[in-house]
């Protein structure tokens, strides 16, 4: 860690803190921390893009680095606590099923990503391969958090952590891809929320609820009857 | 040549059905009628007027036609007197067969025409049995025309007679096998009784009912007559002893002699199966017509795995 | 050529932002916006291969772009009589959403930047959502959710996939700007690092396969058709799940070129191959189950991107050759078949399999077209979709015996499925309680139009197209040395 | 290949509008003509002629040689007589499609290609074509779910076979290197051949509906129009068995195909002994043809595995007179079953029904059709002087040689076959003449049947040419034979017949056997003339009519003759094992007697596997139970595996 520069020490540090905000989105049970600490994410992938931009020396990745800024650390999460308000959800709090394993199981993808990234981490100069690694485990964890928690809002929080993993996963790896592409994607993301925003509106209208398990008519398990072969 | 044996043996049909007829009366210890009976029965048929029923068609009228011919022709190919017969070149074991059926057809077509209960009746129960009895036959015929790689029957009467009677287990078989199948063809005891009228037992008799006069004597005659080509291809296949192998009159005489004999002999054996089986019941006729096809099945394995000379 | 390159992408993208704040005789704007298209296409595809910066054109995205037009603007013709019932609102919402979908359809197959792809696709999920969710009821918002939330993060995976692929390119091209250029990258290919090409193409497999709806990853896309409304499903099925696989078909030339030297150089096939017949396998299975009919045909959807996945795993020029066909006729047919669908479920007045009998009594023409459309879908011989899978069983047979067998009875059982399914819905007595729902009647000469180039697809393809798909097959299957 | 453009143009002509019909029947009995002179100018001698070019995808290699030419005088001949026949056919159908000329159309010119084809992928085309063309012609009247009902299935089993077909010709592609059958001629043996041997002869069977995959057959030509049932079962079943010479005799050279003549030999006799007990039981006069065709096509199979037997044991010579046998079945009993189902037609025109429950006395009604009926039947049945009886006889013959074999057990699977082909055809002559005679003897049953009329001309005329055809292959079978030796020369390098002159046919030696139709029917007629000649000396008056007799009870009514359930009743009992036979009394008070007679292969077989495929679906549907979060964790875990996959 002594031997690093500055700015590397910094990158390793912002790093590890994404990874440890993605651990708190899993284990909150109230939605308005978990939408702080995905705000708190964005800013934290903002800022390593920062740092990478200034060592690099690559002005574009200075101006995405602020685009993100704004959009992941401050316009998105103000767009979610707003539909908090609309959908009168400050005080529901949702019960997460057996806790410990959820956790576990975050703790074992991690260990699984870092035993899958390690031969491009040799690869990469320095620092970076292992913010790879961190960026596919963000990713995975996001992923993991959408396939436990019921709510609605935080199945799209979970959507958020994994953009804000594979924002840090382009910088990490190539420096930042290309500003036409950053712009398509974060203008997609924005999109996405807007989209989601529509849609909140609509599942509260039709099942009154935010629980995503109400939303199963659509099934192949009704009972067909058997028809019988001619 | 032909001729004069088709009309010997049509000449000789009634008289054989006349002597096992005169056999049973005799077993049943009752006079009986003279051998010569079935002549007289046949001359009077054919001079009384034929009755054509008003449902029948042509087909009823030609069909006795058909039989009859059908039948002679069988007897034609076989060799009754001579081992070489004009015919045997063109037609062999296998096309016997297909006479014998061309004239079951006939008579069943026959029978059905008119559209009565009985002949429909008749019928149906003669499909069953010819149905079950044909196959044996033709495959005894097969096995045996095994024996002497040909089913041209004068080559292989001609074999048996060179080679000699020595004792072939397929032999047995399908002697058997045969016997069982010229009883029920014949409509004789085990499985049809020629004399009743009884709907619930016949089978033969009921098919005929309808015809009379001319028809009636055409389908009689071919009935004796197929009784005899059993007979003939019995004693031809069985015991070929006495026949002349060329056209000599002495030897001529001496075949017909032996052949005098063996009929009568066959004949004997018939009526005492007629007078000691009883009537069996329809059904049970699949079960000893199964019997008679695996005895033929049996004669054909043995022949081609225990006597094999290539 | 570069010039009609730039405008087949560019007209449906300007006539989306027309359309959006324009409210008057939309359907025209449309129709017109969509023959454009088609035309710019149709003289960029006859132009000589182009690698621009941004867009390029070459052998393996001609015949695409070629059926994403012509799909377009059939499809458009048949808006108006579709939109009829939802009233200016509804229409004022699908046709700037139709046009930014064929945009991005179009922008996705011609961009020459993997991001772009990348941002293309994401485009097309955002763009297809609220048309998913038109008609408003419990279901439909249902399958959207579920529609949007699979894509999105399928193609998240995708995302970190292109980002494992510019990293391996960045290492091992000189100048990193050209490190996202589909012909840089192909130039390269051999240098590339066969590890993270591995791992980028597992992303990029389950990213696009979701969007291709491929077996462990398919669930959305029954309640997807069973929700959408006819328009959709034929652009959907006929354009969005031929660009899926166009997208992994480069990703697979990639990582084929990169781990030919390896030792788990036939990973990658191996893979195609096992999603290739699972999918056909379970969307057999499931056909017999149907009662909706635009789920069945969403599953006979299913089933046949699995064949065709399962070729392009199988690698010979020859599979190559029959997938490309595969992909390129059932396209065509089936857009034209969920236009007939749409236009039987409106005639029928329901949508259950059970309740739409005798066709052919009830409009003769619809039936008829119906059951050529059907009997293109399950392979049946005048139709091209029968000559691929002749090509595509026969080298099957040679390469993988057991497989080929495998994926043989998952086609009968498929074949069995529809048959059972169509059979009484075109044939026999027209219930007399089936209300004329509507009076006037679709145009159907859009889909014979689109069923007979299916049939010159299969049996008497003229010379020029064979070639193209012929050295795009060889391109694709033998990685460039 | 002109018969062929013919025949497509015949389809597309029919599809005008209505005044056109009567131009595509035309067109369709000119390419009849055309395939037949074809196919006979061949086999006279003349050259094979070759088209090769291609169309897009698939190459259109097309070669006229002598086996293809004996299958096309067949469909040359039938497909002639329908065109004249359908006329009038068609003219009283007024349910299903206004025009089955376009499917007829198709289906003839995809049975030519199927024929010509010299490359896998033509062969393929014109195979699932003529399924496609024939599953349109049996659903022609759709209106009844019975006929749909036939379609699904054959259409299923025909797609079936056609799939399997395809993975064989896969094998064999690979193994020779490529899909020209040229390639595969030349191609060494090896054991992948061997195996797509198998597959493909699986497939060949399930055509030509040999036992277990048969339920087809009598369900689909029923529901289609007799004339086209005719043309299907006439020559659609024999491209089945064109398709196994062509493979087993001249594409696919093996080392010892032993196994797969043995189950050829098995599968026929068991075929020919189911095919002809369903035969006797059955009411529909259209299902008692199609389920006698299942015994036809079973006994050329086993004509067939005895040729190849003969040929794997070396004894090319016999493997040829087999060959041939099989050869001349096909001719016969194409002509001989087309002339039967054109009849069935002819019926169903007269009292427009196909029960033969309701039929009876039509002969008095319709001589001329019940002549000819009756001349079909006694055909079929293998009575000498006509054709059924010449191939029966020759193959006969074949299994008679058995003895020149070597090997035991071998030599007596031979006679066992034999037995099973003795006891089919002696079956086969009760189920004809069962047919007939409850057909066309006897009183009318019903009110149409009384009423009948005769059939019009044309069809009577189409009828007529065939039985000529029948009854001259049947006196002169050396003619055909003549034509069957350049096959089997072709082939095996052996003539079937040694001598096989106008008038007699010696298969071996004369010693041996030999049969001239022509000499046993001149000695019937003579016996016969002379006979009636000797009875009718003295001037007899016309017959005298009197009532039949019924016990005296009054003149007996069409209800007291036997139905033709009870014709068949014993023989029903004998083989009651091999047919799931349901009988009851039913209401009112027990006086109503049902029989349903239900193919036992329809619960052994069909029933299962239906029932495990609906199983599995059921399994498979879990997988979709509607949420999301479950789908995220598919798409999750197939992450992961893959990843893991990747890192080995």
């Amino acid at each position: 860690m002594t031997s690093m520069p500055l700015a590397e020490q910094g990158v390793a540090f912002l790093a590890g803190l994404v990874l440890l905000t993605s651990f708190v989105l899993l284990s909150q049970t109230r939605l308005v921390p978990v939408i702080y600490a995905c705000a708190i994410q964005g800013m934290c992938v903002a800022l390593v893009a920062l740092l990478r931009g200034i060592v690099d020396g690559r002005g574009e990745l200075l101006v995405s680095a602020l685009l993100t800024f704004a959009l992941k650390g401050l316009c998105i999460p103000w767009m979610l606590d707003r539909q908090l308000d609309r959908l009168a959800l400050h005080r529901s709090a949702e019960v997460l099923d057996h806790q410990g394993l959820v956790l576990f199981s975050g703790a074992a993808l991690v260990v699984f990503s870092y035993w899958v990234v390690l031969p491009l981490a040799q690869m990469a100069s320095s620092i970076h391969g292992s913010v790879i690694m961190v960026s596919l485990a963000v990713v995975l964890l996001g992923l993991l958090m959408m396939v436990v928690r019921h709510q609605a809002m935080a199945q799209v929080v979970g959507f958020m952590a994994m953009e804000n993993g594979l924002f840090l996963a382009a910088v990490a790896a190539t420096g930042g891809m290309p500003l036409v592409v950053e712009l398509g994607i974060a203008f997609d993301v924005l999109l996405a929320m807007v989209l989601f925003g529509i849609f909140f509106l609509h599942i509260r209208e039709n099942i009154d609820s935010m629980d995503v398990d109400r939303l199963s008519a659509l099934t192949e398990e009704s009972g067909v009857v058997e028809k019988q072969w001619p | 040549m032909l001729p004069l044996q088709i009309l010997l043996f049509a000449l000789a049909a009634p008289l054989l059905n006349g002597w096992v007829d005169m056999l049973r009366a005799r077993l049943q210890n009752r006079r009986g009628p003279s051998p010569l009976q079935p002549w007289r029965n046949l001359r009077r048929l054919f001079a009384k007027e034929p009755v054509v029923p008003h449902t029948a068609s042509w087909l009823f009228r030609m069909a006795p036609y058909v039989m009859f011919a059908a039948t002679l022709l069988a007897s034609s190919a076989l060799p009754m007197l001579t081992v070489q017969t004009p015919l045997a070149s063109v037609t062999d074991v296998l096309v016997l067969t297909g006479f014998l059926t061309l004239a079951r057809v006939a008579l069943m077509i026959g029978s059905l025409d008119p559209g009565t209960a009985f002949g429909g009746l008749g019928a149906s129960r003669e499909l069953m049995l010819s149905a079950l009895a044909e196959p044996t036959l033709l495959l005894g015929l097969f096995s045996l025309a095994m024996t002497a790689h040909s089913s041209n029957l004068a080559v292989l009467v001609g074999h048996l007679l060179d080679t000699g009677m020595m004792l072939r287990p397929s032999f047995l078989f399908t002697l058997l096998a045969l016997l069982m199948v010229a009883g029920v063809e014949n409509g004789r005891l085990p499985a049809d009784n020629t004399t009743t009228h009884l709907e619930l037992t016949m089978v033969h008799e009921a098919m005929v009912l309808e015809w009379s006069g001319r028809h009636l004597a055409l389908v009689e005659w071919s009935g004796h007559m197929k009784l005899l080509f059993y007979g003939i291809l019995l004693a031809d296949l069985f015991a070929p002893w006495g026949l002349a192998d060329h056209a000599s009159p002495a030897m001529l005489a001496l075949a017909l002699l032996c052949l005098m004999g063996k009929l009568a002999a066959l004949g004997v054996v018939l009526a005492l199966t007629e007078a000691l089986l009883p009537k069996m019941r329809l059904f049970r006729a699949p079960g000893m017509l199964n019997l008679a096809f695996l005895l033929a099945v049996l004669g054909l394995f043995s022949h081609v795995i225990l006597e094999h000379n290539p | 050529m570069a010039m009609s390159l730039w405008l087949a992408v560019l007209i449906p993208g300007a006539a989306a932002i027309l359309l959006a704040f324009h409210r008057q005789h939309q359907a025209q704007i449309n129709l017109w916006a969509s023959a454009l298209a088609c035309i710019a296409a149709l003289l960029a595809v006859l132009g000589p291969a182009h690698a621009g910066t941004v867009l390029m054109l070459d052998a393996i995205n001609k015949p695409f772009l070629l059926t994403t037009g012509f799909i377009t603007l059939t499809v458009a013709l048949s808006c108006p009589y579709f939109l009829e019932p939802a009233g200016k609102g509804g229409a004022a919402l699908f046709y700037p959403l139709f046009q930014a979908f064929s945009c991005t359809m179009q922008l996705a197959l011609a961009c020459s930047n993997i991001g772009i792809l990348w941002v293309a696709l994401e485009g097309a999920t955002l763009a297809t959502v609220l048309l998913v969710a038109f008609n408003r009821t419990p279901q439909a918002v249902e399958a959207a959710w579920k529609y949007f939330v699979l894509c999105g993060v399928g193609i998240a995976q995708a995302l970190f996939g292109t980002v494992l692929v510019a990293f391996a390119a960045h290492q091992a091209l000189d100048d990193p700007q050209q490190a996202m250029n589909w012909p840089a990258l192909h130039a390269a290919a051999s240098h590339l690092d066969p590890t993270v090409m591995g791992i980028a193409f597992v992303f990029c497999l389950v990213g696009y396969g979701t969007k291709a709806g491929l077996v462990p990853l398919h669930q959305w896309l029954p309640d997807a058709y069973s929700a959408a409304i006819a328009p959709l499903l034929a652009m959907l099925s006929g354009t969005l799940l031929n660009v899926a696989l166009y997208a992994l078909l480069r990703i697979k030339m990639l990582t084929d070129a990169a781990l030919a030297t390896s030792a788990s150089h036939d990973i990658p096939n191996m893979l195609l191959l096992a999603f290739g017949l699972a999918s056909t396998l379970l969307a057999a299975l499931l056909l017999l189950r149907q009662r909706d009919i635009k789920r069945l045909f969403g599953y006979s959807s299913i089933e046949h991107m699995g064949i065709a996945t399962f070729a392009l795993g199988l690698g010979t020029p020859l599979a190559t050759f029959a997938a490309l066909l595969h992909l390129l006729c059932h396209g065509l047919g089936k857009a034209a078949l969920f236009i007939i669908v749409g236009a039987v479920t409106r005639k029928a007045g329901s949508r259950s399999t059970e309740r739409i009998r005798g066709l052919l009594h009830l409009d003769p023409r619809l039936g008829w077209a119906f059951m050529a459309a059907a009997a293109a879908m399950a392979g049946l011989p005048p139709f091209g979709l029968f000559v691929s899978e002749l090509l595509i069983l026969t080298s099957a047979a040679a390469h993988q015996p057991w497989l080929a067998a495998s994926l043989a009875l998952c086609m009968v059982i498929a074949f069995a499925a529809l048959l059972r399914q169509v059979q009484p819905m075109v044939l026999g007595e027209a219930p007399a309680a089936t209300t004329m729902q509507t009076k006037e009647t679709i145009a159907l000469w859009p889909s014979w139009l689109q069923l007979g180039l299916v049939v010159i697809l299969g049996l008497l393809m003229p010379p020029p197209i064979l070639h193209v798909l012929q050295n795009a097959a060889i391109r694709i299957s033998i990685p460039l040395p | 290949m002109l018969a062929m453009g013919l025949a497509m143009a015949a389809g597309l002509s029919a599809a005008g509008p209505r005044s056109w019909e009567r131009l595509a029947l035309q067109l369709l009995g000119a390419s009849g003509l055309c395939s037949l002179a074809a196919g006979l100018w061949l086999l006279l001698g003349g050259p094979s002629d070759a088209v090769v070019m291609t169309l897009g995808v698939i190459p259109w290699h097309l070669i006229l040689d002598p086996l293809s030419a004996v299958f096309l005088l067949p469909l040359g001949a039938v497909v002639s007589t329908i065109a004249l026949y359908a006329r009038p056919y068609l003219l009283h159908i007024e349910t299903g499609f206004r025009r089955p000329g376009v499917a007829t159309g198709f289906f003839v010119a995809s049975m030519i290609l199927v024929l010509l084809a010299a490359h896998a992928f033509p062969f393929m085309l014109g195979w699932e074509g003529m399924a496609l063309a024939s599953y349109l012609l049996v659903i022609q009247h759709h209106e009844e779910s019975a006929s749909r009902q036939a379609g699904l299935i054959y259409l299923l089993v025909a797609h079936m076979g056609a799939l399997v077909l395809l993975l064989a010709f896969g094998l064999l592609a690979h193994g020779a290197g490529g899909p020209d059958f040229a390639q595969w001629r030349a191609a060494p043996a090896s054991a992948s051949a061997m195996a797509a041997l198998a597959l493909a002869c699986l497939a060949f069977a399930a055509k030509a509906g040999l036992v277990p995959l048969h339920v087809w057959l009598p369900l689909a030509h029923p529901a289609a129009p007799s004339h086209i049932s005719a043309l299907m079962s006439a020559v659609m079943l024999k491209i089945a068995i064109y398709g196994m010479v062509r493979l087993c005799f001249d594409l696919v050279s093996v080392q010892s195909a032993l196994g797969l003549a043995v189950t050829m030999i098995t599968t026929g006799a068991l075929s020919m002994v189911l095919g002809v007990v369903l035969a006797l039981v059955q009411q529909d006069i259209k299902r008692v043809l199609a389920c006698s065709s299942i015994e036809n096509l079973g006994l050329v199979t086993m004509a067939l595995g005895l040729a190849l037997l003969y040929r794997t044991t070396g004894h090319a010579m016999l493997a040829a007179m087999a060959l041939g046998a099989a050869l001349l079945h096909v001719l016969n009993h194409a002509l001989l079953k087309a002339l039967l189902f054109l009849g069935a037609g002819t019926i169903q025109q007269a009292c427009d029904t196909y029960d033969l429950g309701r039929m009876g006395g039509l002969l008095r009604r319709m001589p001329a059709s019940g002549g000819l009926f009756l001349l079909g039947c006694l055909g079929l049945a293998a009575i000498p002087p006509l054709n059924g009886f010449a191939s029966e006889w020759l193959l006969f013959q074949a299994a008679l040689q058995s003895w020149q074999m070597e090997q035991g057990i071998l030599r007596s699977l031979i006679p066992l076959a034999a037995a099973c082909l003795a006891l089919t055809t002696a079956l086969g002559t009760a189920c004809l003449l069962r047919l007939f005679a409850s057909a066309f003897l006897g009183q009318a049953r019903s009110r149409p049947a009384r009423r009948a009329r005769e059939a019009p001309r044309a069809m009577l005329l189409a009828q007529g040419m065939l039985a000529a055809l029948c009854v001259l292959s049947g006196l002169f079978p050396g003619l055909l034979l003549m034509m069957l030796n350049q096959v089997t020369v072709a082939l095996l390098h052996h003539p079937a017949v040694q001598t096989a002159s106008a008038l007699i046919i010696t298969p071996v030696t004369a010693t041996q056997a030999s049969y001239a139709p022509l000499a046993v029917l001149a000695v019937i007629m003579i016996i016969a003339l002379c006979t009636a000649a000797l009875l009718h000396t003295r001037k007899r008056a016309a017959l005298r009519r009197v009532q039949p007799w019924a016990c005296g009870l009054g003149p007996p009514t069409a209800r007291m003759q036997i139905t033709p359930a009870a014709l068949a009743m014993p023989l029903r009992q004998v083989f009651a094992g091999l047919l799931s036979i349901h009988e009851r009394l039913g209401s009112p008070q027990g006086r109503r007697y049902h029989l349903e007679i239900a193919d036992r292969t329809w619960d052994l077989l069909y029933a299962p596997v239906a029932r495990f495929v609906m199983s599995l679906s059921r399994h498979a549907a879990r997988l979709q139970s509607g949420r999301v979060r479950l789908y995220l964790g598919f798409s999750l875990g197939t992450l992961l595996v893959l990843l893991w996959v990747m890192s080995w």
